[in-house]
């Protein structure tokens, strides 16, 4: 066996951690988020996919209105056509432009990632920050609650939900939130129980602050780390949720385009024109994983033990 | 031969992105059979790393560097680190500071302590557990064949450390190295815990290099005194020599700036912050910003090591 | 500890009351049903006026003729003798009967899967830890993220393209070979393999990290010693908490992969019969996959007990 | 003119039991200690005799099971009522922790979290906020160059005197210090104490100061409290518990202290602290005491003035 030594970066003998002298430019006021913000940039692939991501919301934005085609109509003359001037990324068996249809998908996507996660975000906060703040029995009736909704398999859930409310883009977003919330619930009760045991809360309450200014003043910026980070997890999480119902055919419905439904109808054409199936899974693909790094780059940004 | 170590001009440096670190800045030292050295210094004085240094127990960032580290006869700096894995645990063993994780929670007392005969096969396994409840006996741990099975977790603060110290004495090393042992113990397991390891080196005629950031944890133990700051050593002496003539102003000031009982004046206190390691003045005296006793070229010309006797030796530009 | 297990059996009974509850209020409330949804769909008729005998025998058949209060009773009576009632769809079978034949299926599917990606995952995140910061351990981490990342489905259309497409390795489609179930286990695989690496990773950093790795050294333990019998035992702990929801997240999951590769596994019936809302199926089945990520979880905690003694000897006496 | 106030702090049967599972643990059981202003009174313990929870309870960070806790003698702070912050206590009591780094606001700056206990305290104007944070800043000696740095920039010795200049900011009147200099390196700490020292005679300022040091507890305080799972053991002015120590725990306690110079000692007390779920019967200390003789092993001893000012709790002397 060879030479090994175990990678460590502890401090050594613990000192080391003098302060850096360089505050003396006293113009500039420093400002928490604007710390986090440089912490975050030395990511450069999470800086990047946070680039990206904002190129993607404009794109869908923008996009419906400036495209000369639209997802609805069929055109027969133009079947299965590979990518060309016209139709950049080709057209699909009913002969719409693919590169329409994406954009179309993505919209979708990031209405209900973003939407399912606001609702993950409004039930679980509130549920999981209550049940910390306040504990004992309150604690006890919702975390029970908790243990139920996450115990259930929750795509099958949001499957039913769907099936019940129908299939349009908000009852979608709205049964993926509903169903998903449990892990928010613990980590946000799991944040607030820790913070409030920190010496800080107990200076706070000592220097005479109420119950709302320790919530909104020092517990939450404090909690929110791991929450945004979280919800950056989750978002992409309801996008492939969607994508998946509509893989199963309970989806958004037809003809309003799902990368899911996408990926479904191309799956069929895979010999004959790969490229139905490849455009929608490689922007899927790229998109969930803009935001994965993105959550990764909050994470390392957040974490407190960086010094910047 | 008399002395069981000889470090001579050992450096370690660590290097984080593109910092350098100088934890230990040409030191040299030695140790003589049987007796204890105690190395004082505060925080970033380089004073574990020294010792972690001598095993090559070090991060993998840092480089150690010397003219030669010799222990009985052979110089470890040559060792490869098969060579090196067998004299750890086995010639040389060590106690870390804090025994709550110092122990492997998941794995039962008596098998981390006789993995250390294991693993150097100096017996076979029931060899070893016979061996190793007598070991926790003679640390006086009671009723040792049911301790044996136990985990960390059911110890006290207290027993683990008793337990630590079974596991660095069960391979018989000739040195022990005590990285401060007491720290995190209250001041009467600290008394039971020092007298401990006082009695087991006298026992087994062993040496031990004691660790230490408490000055009178440090005299009480100690035959010969080692004060590091800034990764040197600014003085080093008898016990008798230390307490009679401790000359370095960072000396006299710790001395100084240690709360005694019945304490009739102010303490002394030294101004300013522990040295920061990344910058460090590498033309003048390292306590310079902090000394009460400075002179113009303590900050420009590095202060020599100056013999006040055979056995005392500092470096200050005062004594010159 | 065989106290724990019971409380732990008690509440997967209360959750699995709940999941047949809100199963059979969400049914009972959607609009629709099963014999006008299917004459829509299958049998392309317009009319969807069923003559009123043909209902009223159906109806009976499937105890709709019922309040629905006892409707839900039945249900949960025969529930727990495990027996759902005939399927609408395949009125000749009973559900228990597809789930009996099919999920096998989908079983081996996500057997096979958790496999691989534990065979993998694991020593890639050892040499990924160990080799922290070197070139080995960015391509690590960053197909494990592209694995964690990327949903099963959009992998398989990759591994399709490349592996069968392009290399021709494998067949595209098909069922019913062993060379058939490459394509779908790899694309299962992949997620998991991806969190197990991880998970691994980081969590054997943090081990390694610990003051008894040093003092392991320090005895003089070389890499079996030190980062096998005192590292990775010490991480694999944990790693209990990745494998659990992984395993319960395989067993629903396949579904995306049996309807994109046409097995005929338990998650393609499930998700037709949610298509066709076919009732009994649809109750019967998410019950039975309910149940069975609560079964996975509470194994993957009792193992996770066992392998703690901390939690062997305190929490499970305690509670 | 305020009028004099001679009690600062007065604790009278103080108790404090939390449940663990089904077991009680008595954290503080039965303890009274009278404050007087200016005074500075310490409270030595070792590790889980309860120091700590006596701290919260006194500031009324933590609800008292029983017992009574007045402040200026008029403030009752314990028991607690539901929904009636004093902000009179809040405003001259303050504390300051053991570990600076985590008692500061981490979002916060430094000079924004000396300002804080100011704008909790209704001070809105932005430009007196500034000057009396850099006015404390100055007092405690940390630079001016730091008023933007946040708690992470600054090191262990640094913060510790931030948090100080925090608990400082509102003119207090006690201040109660829960192991302030233990995270610190030697050095250093002599440089805290001696700051507190000063700015006690400078402000008039009352300490109760809680250490696990014996010689760090002397040096500041002019009263001593020897704490065991929850209750006092001994109590005296500082010269007659170091010089005339009474109980045999208090002797234990100095003998362990070590000493420049000194040697080692068969230190009496043996083991350690048991665990306060299920503490000694009869006097607590007895199952470590070399001098228990058969009624420590039954009879709780009670807390007597065996000499002027001279409390202790122990059968030797009843």
């Amino acid at each position: 066996m060879g030479e090994f030594t175990i990678p460590v970066n502890k401090n050594i003998d613990s000192g080391g951690k003098p302060p850096s002298a360089e505050h003396s430019d006293k113009t500039t006021r420093r400002s928490y988020f604007g710390v986090l913000w440089r912490r975050f940039k030395r990511n450069k692939i999470s800086l990047i996919s946070l680039y990206f991501i904002v190129f993607l919301i404009a794109l869908a934005i923008v996009g419906p209105l400036i495209l000369p085609f639209d997802y609805k109509t069929m055109d027969y003359t133009a079947l299965y056509q590979k990518p060309s001037l016209k139709h950049w990324m080709g057209t699909d068996d009913g002969g719409r432009d693919m590169l329409t249809l994406i954009i179309y998908g993505l919209r979708n996507a990031l209405i209900v990632g973003f939407g399912a996660g606001l609702v993950e975000i409004l039930i679980g906060v509130t549920i999981g920050a209550l049940a910390g703040y306040f504990g004992g029995r309150l604690d006890n009736i919702l975390m029970r609650f908790v243990d139920i909704m996450f115990a259930l398999p929750s795509f099958l859930l949001s499957l039913m939900l769907v099936v019940v409310l129908g299939r349009n883009l908000f009852t979608i977003l709205l049964a993926i939130g509903l169903t998903s919330w449990a892990g928010m619930a613990r980590l946000a009760r799991a944040q607030v129980l820790s913070i409030k045991q920190v010496d800080y809360i107990e200076a706070a309450r000592s220097l005479g602050a109420s119950n709302s200014v320790i919530i909104f003043r020092y517990v939450l910026p404090n909690a929110v780390g791991p929450i945004f980070v979280s919800l950056s997890f989750n978002i992409p999480g309801a996008m492939m949720v969607e994508s998946g119902l509509s893989l199963i055919g309970l989806g958004i419905m037809p003809p309003m385009p799902s990368w899911g439904a996408l990926i479904n109808i191309g799956s069929r054409f895979i010999l004959s024109t790969p490229h139905l199936i490849l455009y929608p899974a490689i922007t899927f693909a790229l998109t969930i994983l803009a935001f994965t790094f993105v959550g990764d780059g909050l994470r390392d940004a957040f974490d407190a033990k960086q010094s910047d | 031969m008399t002395n069981i170590l000889d470090v001579q001009a050992l450096k370690t440096e660590f290097r984080r992105k593109n910092t350098l670190i100088r934890a230990v800045n040409n030191i040299s030292f030695t140790i003589k059979k049987g007796s204890v050295l105690s190395i004082v210094g505060e925080s970033g004085s380089g004073k574990s790393v020294t010792m972690h240094s001598v095993l090559r127990l070090i991060p993998s960032t840092g480089k150690i560097v010397a003219e030669k580290i010799n222990f009985m006869g052979r110089d470890l700096m040559r060792l490869t680190e098969k060579e090196m894995r067998k004299i750890r645990g086995d010639q040389i063993s060590m106690i870390f500071q804090d025994p709550m994780s110092s122990l492997n929670p998941t794995i039962k007392i008596g098998r981390q302590i006789s993995e250390v005969l294991l693993w150097h096969h100096k017996a076979n396994p029931k060899e070893a557990k016979e061996r190793t409840i007598r070991m926790l006996h003679e640390v006086g741990i009671a009723s040792p064949i049911e301790r044996y099975n136990q985990y960390p977790f059911e110890f006290s603060g207290g027993m683990r450390q008793r337990v630590m110290i079974a596991m660095a004495l069960i391979g018989e090393p000739r040195l022990l190295i005590a990285d401060e042992p007491t720290t995190s113990l209250d001041v009467t397991v600290q008394a039971q815990i020092l007298a401990l390891i006082k009695k087991m080196q006298e026992q087994n005629k062993m040496s031990v290099v004691l660790i230490t950031h408490n000055l009178a944890v440090a005299t009480m133990m100690a035959d010969e005194m080692i004060v590091m700051y800034a990764g040197q050593i600014v003085e080093q002496a008898t016990k008798a020599e230390f307490l009679n003539r401790a000359s370095h102003p960072y000396t006299v000031a710790l001395l100084g700036s240690t709360p005694k009982l019945n304490m009739k004046e102010r303490l002394q206190s030294i101004p300013g912050q522990p040295p920061d390691l990344k910058n460090i003045n590498l033309e003048g005296c390292p306590f310079v910003d902090r000394c009460s006793a400075k002179m113009e070229r303590c900050s420009r010309e590095e202060p020599p090591a100056v013999q006040l006797s055979p056995t005392h030796r500092i470096r200050c530009w005062l004594y010159t | 500890m065989w106290r724990y297990i019971l409380k732990r059996i008690g509440f997967i009974v209360i959750a699995l009351f709940f999941v047949s509850l809100i199963t059979f209020i969400l049914i009972k409330s959607a609009p629709g049903n099963y014999i006008e949804t299917e004459r829509l769909i299958t049998q392309n008729l317009t009319d969807v006026n069923v003559p009123p005998d043909v209902k009223e025998a159906w109806e009976k058949m499937y105890h709709l003729d019922k309040p629905e209060w006892q409707q839900f009773l039945i249900f949960l009576g025969n529930a727990v003798k495990f027996q759902f009632g005939p399927s609408f769809k395949y009125p000749t079978k009973t559900v228990e009967n597809i789930i009996v034949e099919t999920y096998p299926v989908s079983l081996t599917l996500a057997g096979l899967a958790m496999l691989l990606a534990i065979v993998i995952g694991i020593p890639l995140g050892i040499l990924s830890a160990f080799y922290k910061d070197t070139l080995i351990d960015r391509i690590a981490i960053f197909l494990s993220m592209i694995g964690t990342s990327i949903p099963n489905y959009v992998m398989a259309v990759f591994l399709i393209y490349i592996l069968a497409l392009t290399l021709h390795l494998v067949p595209s489609i098909g069922w019913g070979q062993p060379v058939n179930y490459v394509l779908p286990v790899l694309s299962l695989a992949i997620g998991p393999i991806g969190s197990i690496t991880r998970f691994m990773r980081s969590s054997l950093i943090e081990t390694l990290n610990q003051e008894y790795i040093k003092v392991a050294r320090a005895k003089g333990g070389g890499f079996i010693q030190v980062v096998i019998q005192h590292g990775v035992r010490n991480s694999l702990i944990p790693l209990m908490t990745v494998i659990g929801p992984q395993l319960a997240y395989l067993s629903v999951g396949t579904l995306f992969v049996e309807n994109l590769f046409n097995i005929p596994g338990l998650g393609k019936f499930y998700s037709s019969a949610a298509v066709y809302r076919d009732y009994p199926m649809v109750m019967g089945t998410t019950l039975f996959f309910a149940g069975i990520v609560m079964f996975v979880n509470l194994l993957v905690d009792i193992v996770y007990g066992l392998l703690d003694p901390r939690i062997r000897k305190l929490d499970m006496n305690r509670s | 003119m305020e009028p004099v106030i001679e009690r600062m702090l007065e604790v009278q049967n103080l108790k404090k039991y939390f449940s663990v599972g089904k077991q009680l643990l008595k954290a503080i059981d039965d303890v009274s200690l009278e404050v007087k202003t200016g005074q500075s009174v310490g409270i030595v313990g070792e590790s889980g005799s309860g120091k700590s929870t006596f701290a919260r309870l006194v500031l009324g960070l933590l609800e008292a099971t029983d017992g009574n806790v007045f402040f200026m003698e008029s403030i009752a702070v314990q028991p607690m009522k539901k929904n009636n912050r004093s902000m009179t206590l809040r405003k001259y009591a303050q504390i300051v922790f053991q570990n600076p780094y985590l008692s500061l606001f981490p979002h916060l700056t430094i000079g924004a979290n000396i300002e804080e206990p100011l704008r909790i305290h209704g001070v809105r104007d932005k430009e007196k906020r500034h000057l009396r944070a850099q006015e404390l800043m100055y007092k405690v000696g940390v630079p001016e160059a730091y008023y933007d740095a946040f708690p992470h920039e600054l090191s262990g010795g640094q913060q510790q005197r931030v948090a100080i200049a925090r608990a400082l900011a509102l003119n207090p009147k006690l201040i109660v210090f829960d192991e302030p200099v233990s995270s610190l390196d030697v050095s250093i700490q002599a440089q805290i104490l001696n700051l507190l020292l000063d700015l006690k005679e400078q402000y008039r300022l009352t300490y109760v100061f809680i250490a696990h040091d014996l010689a760090v507890v002397e040096y500041i305080s002019d009263v001593i409290a020897v704490m065991y799972l929850g209750r006092f053991v001994e109590y005296a002015p500082k010269r007659f518990l170091i010089d005339q120590p009474l109980h045999p725990y208090t002797n234990v306690l100095l003998e362990s202290v070590p000493v420049v110079g000194g040697s080692l000692k068969d230190v009496a007390g043996r083991g350690e602290i048991p665990s306060p779920l299920s503490p000694p019967s009869g006097c607590p200390f007895h199952p470590r005491c070399t001098k228990a003789f058969d009624r420590c092993r039954l009879e709780r001893p009670e807390f007597i003035e065996v000499k002027p000012n001279h409390w202790v709790a122990c059968h030797l002397y009843t």
